[in-house]
């Protein structure tokens, strides 16, 4: 919609190539879910999408946002401010209406909302959307279906293909009682066939897609980790509810026994850590997961797993932090922890997934470094991504899976379970081992048998073994991928879900002529190999991270890089406001850093 | 430290003495859990499981050290925690037969809150506490079954804190097999073991096991050639299935009396969860595991 | 002894300056105790003494060495290499010759004992030492009693004082029965009337002391930790038993109450961490501790801790890691940890003591932060320390001690207990606030009055004021202290237990001519403010520490001031066997790495 | 968020409902932590203890956010260790009153292990357990007291674990009070916590509180209004210092009793503490810290 919002009123219809639009009203109002059918149809019309959202802070519900970012063009973030806001009450007006754009579409339910006259910056457009829908449903609803007309209205303005839509809903309620799609599709039409061009004097189309690609699928992040580990082997499991860790494991305890697997909710962190070892040493590829409290409890049988050279997955969708912090918000702040939590010098592999489709395509890779190198893995992810939605090509999913297999075959004789000579690969309990000498598995310092020693040498050969497996990691990794400019003045770095906003930014810096790349690390332990000498090809470098800048002024993953590289050009861009970084914060804070 | 010391290659399919034991225990001569060790040899002679089948865990203390000195698959986890990794253990791999042992700090103090739970969910596995009321590994700390009085480093004046009472702790978690034994009674010792073995369900033994380094003499008035009383429960009397009795045996004074407090068949995690993995398999026909996953992303499109 | 031993003898008495004595046995022999006894005399003759031993890893003892270096200069390290080796047994003198330095005295016990006739690298001293014990106890004893014939023998051959060595029997010895010290008297006299002249052609004595300074005291690294906490002014703490932190526990438990306080023994370290920060939101200064498994449970409660801005003092015993490691060998790995180890941005104090005195004066300053900035410390030790006795001037007592204080008054109304303008300073419970609202604390983030907001510039301003504080620590501190050469080629770095190794590594360096500084760091969180621009005067900047080099060669000090610095001088000379650096590997190691 | 609803000045030396109350709770409307929290206002309005020396403290959860409601010095700890937390409390401030509020899953899942211990310490503070079977604050996980066959997000067929039975828990514990209630029952709550309060020692009571959102219903059959049972129990009959009978109470069929299970003096740990605290001093005979320190270093010389 971008520029064309506040062109002169026309009673014509706009081509346009995306629309930030959000909708603020109570979380009780079901906006979330005209989000997600929004998010959804855009991924069935080979659109991109990307939602944002908040959820309330207080339990009982309220104020809640759930922004829609969908259109032709590649979308990369949720939108720094919206083309159209929906304000469903007063409060919602008043708290959001900052962030819709000059110029840009206000509808307001003219119910609940009372605009300022003299306020002429926007386009304002009031539909008495509480009536209309207690109309149309009959009374005895109490506002419920009020998203379902907006959805209706906004269908209109779009110019939506409704029986997709339609179909979505069906999809959606059709294993419910029939009133519930009767009430939706009573709701929608009414929103739908809403004069609206008595008061909107322009209808909105999106440019025509191209559909001939790979058919796309729509998820938020969460479902997409989930979905990676399955399609990675994973079939075992163990956790401790915590937001927004949960819906993984809420989702794979319904989906892993179809796949003749099982995933328990454990008394704590502590318990589930450990099932998922058990689960683990008894030769079955196994998850754990939390966010930031929970993780903080895993940490010392996570060094058992490096010990003991367990293969495991472990998922950290951060929040702010630290302590119980900020539940709900954004923040960055576990990539130390991730890499130095536990005691000891415990080497485990650290990924990062930079957006919902690498959500899917980390945790796959996860599972095959577990396997290969049997080692713990974390994926970290944020809340931001956690409950985002975008559409991405549907992936390769017969090539992708990896049934998993138990390994019980006889081992020869004189087996070592901690062989120094190759990577560890255990005979899990039930393998026969020739000459019936069988191996053991521990947190002591071990000999090749599996027994203790404490003998220096043992020491210090285990201790290298253990980190030669993550260096050969770092030796087999592809070339890290630049996008932009392949050298000049500023590289831009980032890790994990900052790459949209990071990206486009980057987009926007050279459109006006600069010289500009970009990094997303998504291997943060090890880092690539290569680091160093790309950032000898810039003059400035700026890692964008959602962390604090700490004592030093230097974020985490930067002060990560300094030590690396001792490149003293490295600048750190660090903020904890809670929030995604928007394109403006970017922009100025690279300028404010870069000569 | 370690020269394995299995004497020759053993044969597939017959559990022996001589093959199921690992490396000469490391504990101090005379301590109570030699003859833990020793009864659970006869009881894996005469059960005769496939050897590779069978897999003993534990946490960290002096009785946690177990699993080095049977020759089986085993693992030394981290201090408090075998229970649930054991329970990975268990659910993952329903064809082994899970052992679990360690003394009463692991089991009662760091890991108590894991044996409720593990008991509720009734895993299948047996569980040996090694209770000496005392912390050996490290060198003479008041445990939490420690008597009030009990001079330890942590308790130069004697300890003040009222012991945790193991049946009722044992009984209250919903363990379904709940047996006491002690480490001087061999042969009472075996017949808790194979009975706790046999039980299908989560299944433990208490076994007092005397530290002679640390607490000589603990257990002195349940020994009858030193004078005290190991008075067996009478199951004709005590009926194993009912709850309140079997907590009502827990409140007897010290020493109590051993054998089966407790057994009743209840339906395991490991069979509840094959359950729901049928229904969800037997509602898709067959379909495999890509078939699955396509589905899941077809309602994604 | 240095290279007197290998004179040629003539049966005369020689003056040294100090020795090192390798007692080797078993643990059940009482080496320790011979040790002990030397060392604590040592201190009374206002020498120096430095002892190192080792912990069997059975639990039924087994091998197990007693080392000690007395002597008038300055000591230390405990030494590269003994000068006197005492073996009981066999395998005692098998496994320790190769310590014993050429020209060395090897005194062996001729009952248990038998030695290769060729070797003639040493003096060799043979004496029944097990039967002339049981022979002088009158044979009931089990050789019970060999260690004080042999420190008899000890006595006789270096001159010691034997009154004193007396005195510090009965001291030992006094509370027990009669018998005890009767029988300690009489395989002492036996050793010490043994006519070792027969064998030994030699005396030695040590240079006269200056007994003028101040007294001295005698003690180990854990025992100077507990002192200083309790002249600090802690009286209260929690903890769970573990290798090597327990003595500190176990001490605090019996002390404490004579100070009207306590020390709960709790179930586990979530517990322990718990209840600490209990006893410190009740307005009692309180401490916990462990060793590296136990910190890895604390790491939740301690980003708490940070969060509600709470004094606390965490006391962490190294020992080697990963997991459950090496539990009695010695390592320095949990540098990491201690910093990041929770998660969310978590600032807090990380000091580290540097030998035994300085375990006593680190945690007195550790008192002092955590009540001056309200913030959780970390004091690191490490195995070799707890255990390791040394001697050093008594402290001044009355001047340093610190009577806690209970401050209950009443507040003013308004009054806030997370105020931005200040440093935290809670209003315990008790306390009356005028106008009667309450403050909460919480891991929230949370307000100035102690209640949650999700408020991004909240958020930001209390991310930072908690930052903020550690950075006025860091202005505070007293400019770091090089000893040698304040420029030049090289710079020896180090933290905690190795200053000793490393301040003689630069003594000899220098003594041949080199040009060789050495900094401790003290204050690892925050790090001084001057370590740029002192590194900027040298040409090599050598970091010696006793973790791994990890995934990019450098160990954890070395990469947090590469981080710091961008100093690519920096050069990482880290180690994990599992024993203290000698004397020779430091000069060889640093050689390797400096052009 | 949180703007401070006390309206007036409070005047030192009388608790008032006014007083007492701080922010207006973020519960749903209907949850019957309400109720808990009115009855806990009405008991301190009763007892009327100096308003400064009470705190509130508690875990995570809905009914953990209990302290910012109530206007008394308060701590909100981390899920599951409030116990340990306010054991630290009571210990270094024995003139204070402690209250610690929390859910199932705090108390149960993962702070289980603290209640056993906090309990066998007799530390001297009040708990009150507000079960609504279910964790209410991430929205509907089976908690370790939901029923079998409760569907939530994490059993979407329908819990299978056996819940924890609480009452046997807490009996089991060692807690020296032990007190069931119900939050519907306003008269009955507050004399609970009256009771509970008076005791010297660990007193704790389970009060079932619905949540609504997640598990309506979840107590009707305890609620007479409802058509369910409110059945006190009959304390001419049961003797509450009697644990066997306490437990087998523990074992009655759901709804089970309500009313007081067990409460019996045992020295506290406060007070043993201070009894080794006495003894230690009483030998020094008014040294001084600096005395017991200098005497220390000498023995070091
Ligand atoms: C997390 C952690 N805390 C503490 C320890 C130290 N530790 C090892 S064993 C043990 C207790 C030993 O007592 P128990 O479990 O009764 O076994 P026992 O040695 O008496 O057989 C302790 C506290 C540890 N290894 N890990
Ligand atoms: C270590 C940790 N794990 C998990 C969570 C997430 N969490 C918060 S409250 C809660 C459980 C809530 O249930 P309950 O204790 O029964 O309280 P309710 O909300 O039902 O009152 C969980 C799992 C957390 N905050 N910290
Ligand atoms: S310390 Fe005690 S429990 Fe440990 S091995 Fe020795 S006797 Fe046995
Ligand atoms: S979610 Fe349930 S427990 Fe939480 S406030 Fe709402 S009704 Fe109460
Ligand atoms: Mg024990
Ligand atoms: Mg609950």
């Amino acid at each position: 919609m971008a520029s064309e919002a506040s062109a002169p009123p026309s009673r014509s219809e706009k081509l346009i190539q995306d629309a930030v639009i959000r909708l603020a009203g109570d979380s009780q109002d079901g906006i979330q879910s005209i989000g997600a059918f929004l998010a959804r149809l855009a991924g069935r019309s080979a659109q991109e999408v990307m939602t944002y959202m908040t959820i309330p802070a207080t339990i009982s519900g309220g104020p809640s946002i759930f922004q829609v970012r969908m259109g032709t063009g590649e979308v990369l973030s949720a939108g720094d401010e919206a083309d159209f806001l929906v304000a469903f009450y007063q409060h919602s007006h008043d708290e959001h209406v900052s962030h819709l754009k000059e110029g840009g579409v206000l509808l307001y339910d003219s119910d609940h909302v009372e605009l300022d006259e003299s306020d002429t910056r926007f386009l304002k457009v009031g539909v008495p959307i509480a009536s209309l829908t207690v109309e149309a449903l009959g009374g005895s609803t109490r506002e419920k279906g009020k998203n379902l007309f907006t959805l209706g209205l906004l269908s209109r303005i779009f110019q939506l293909d409704v029986e997709k839509l339609r179909r979505i809903f069906k999809e959606r309620f059709g294993g419910k009682s029939e009133d519930i799609l009767r009430n939706a599709n009573l709701a929608f039409d009414a929103g739908y066939s809403y004069p609206i061009d008595n008061v909107l004097d322009r209808y909105y189309s999106f440019q025509t897609p191209d559909e001939s690609g790979e058919p796309q699928v729509t998820m938020d992040g969460n479902t997409a980790i989930t979905l990676g580990l399955i399609t990675g082997g994973v079939r075992y499991g163990s956790g401790y509810p915590i937001t927004p860790w949960s819906t993984i494991m809420e989702m794979l305890r319904s989906q892993l026994p179809k796949y003749g697997g099982l995933f328990v909710q454990a008394e704590d962190e502590l318990a589930a850590v450990s099932m998922a070892i058990g689960f683990a040493y008894s030769g079955r590829l196994a998850v754990t997961g939390s966010s930031g409290p929970g993780i903080s409890l895993k940490m010392e049988a996570l060094g058992w797993a490096t010990m003991a050279e367990i293969p495991l997955i472990v998922v950290n969708i951060q929040r702010g932090g630290p302590s119980t912090g900020l539940p709900t918000n954004v923040e960055q702040s576990d990539l130390m922890q991730a890499i130095y939590g536990s005691h000891g010098d415990c080497p485990r592999v650290v990924l990062a997934a930079q957006n919902v489709k690498d959500c899917f395509y980390t945790a796959l890779e996860a599972c095959s470094i577990a396997r290969e190198y049997s080692v713990p893995v974390f994926i970290l992810s944020d809340m931001s991504m956690a409950s985002r939605i975008e559409a991405f090509d549907e992936p390769d999913l017969e090539n992708l899976i990896v049934e998993p297999s138990l390994d019980l075959e006889d081992r020869p004789e004189g087996y070592k379970p901690y062989d120094l000579e190759r990577i560890t690969r255990h005979a899990p309990p039930g393998t026969w081992i020739e000459g019936g000498k069988f191996p053991q598995v521990t947190g002591l310092e071990h000999d090749e048998t599996g027994h203790p020693s404490a003998n220096p040498e043992m020491h210090v050969k285990m201790m290298n073994k253990r980190r030669d497996k993550i260096r050969k990691l770092a030796d087999s990794l592809p070339p890290s991928k630049v996008f932009g400019d392949q050298e000049g003045d500023t590289l831009l770095v980032g890790w994990g879900s900052t790459w949209g906003p990071i990206r486009e930014t980057v987009i926007r810096a050279r459109s006006n002529g600069e010289k500009m790349g970009h990094l997303q690390i998504r291997y943060l332990n090890p880092l690539p190999n290569d680091l160093e000498e790309i950032f000898n090809r810039y003059k400035n470098i700026v890692v964008v991270e959602m962390n604090h800048e700490g004592l030093y002024g230097y974020g985490q993953l930067a002060s990560m890089l300094r030590a690396l590289t001792c490149n003293p050009g490295i600048r750190s861009l660090a903020k904890t406001d809670g929030l995604t970084f928007k394109i403006r914060e970017i922009l100025k804070g690279v300028q404010e850093r870069v000569q | 430290m370690s020269s394995p010391s299995v004497p020759k290659p053993v044969e597939r399919g017959t559990i022996t003495k001589k093959g199921i034991a690992a490396d000469h225990p490391t504990w101090c001569p005379g301590c109570g859990d030699f003859a833990v060790l020793a009864a659970f040899f006869k009881t894996l002679e005469k059960l005769q499981f496939p050897q590779e089948k069978i897999v003993t865990l534990a946490g960290i203390g002096c009785s946690s050290r177990f699993p080095y000195f049977v020759n089986t698959h085993g693992g030394h986890f981290i201090h408090g925690r075998s229970l649930p990794f054991a329970t990975g253990v268990s659910l993952g791999r329903d064809d082994l037969h899970v052992f679990v042992f360690g003394g009463d700090g692991d089991g009662f103090s760091i890991g108590g809150n894991h044996l409720d739970h593990a008991g509720r969910k009734n895993i299948r596995l047996t569980y040996v506490i090694m209770d000496n009321f005392v912390y050996g590994l490290t060198k003479k700390q008041t445990s939490p079954t420690s008597p009030q009085g009990f001079q330890s480093k942590t308790d130069p004046t004697g300890a003040i804190d009222r012991p945790t009472n193991p049946m009722r702790k044992l009984l209250s978690s919903g363990a379904t097999f709940v047996g006491r034994t002690h480490a001087s009674q061999i042969k009472h010792m075996m017949s808790m073991y194979e009975r706790a073995i046999n039980h299908d369900g989560f299944s433990v033994v208490e076994c007092l096991s005397e530290c002679v380094e640390f607490y000589k003499g603990a257990f002195d008035a349940a020994v009858p050639r030193k004078g005290g009383a190991f008075e067996i429960i009478d199951e004709d009397e005590h009926d194993v299935t009912d709850m309140s009795a079997s907590l009502a045996l827990a409140e007897e004074a010290w020493p109590g009396k051993f054998g089966v407090y407790y057994q009743k068949k209840e339906p395991t995690k490991n069979e509840l969860e094959g359950a729901i993995i049928k229904k969800a398999q037997a509602k898709s026909n067959g379909a495999s595991d890509l078939d699955h996953l396509k589905a899941t992303f077809a309602m994604m499109k």
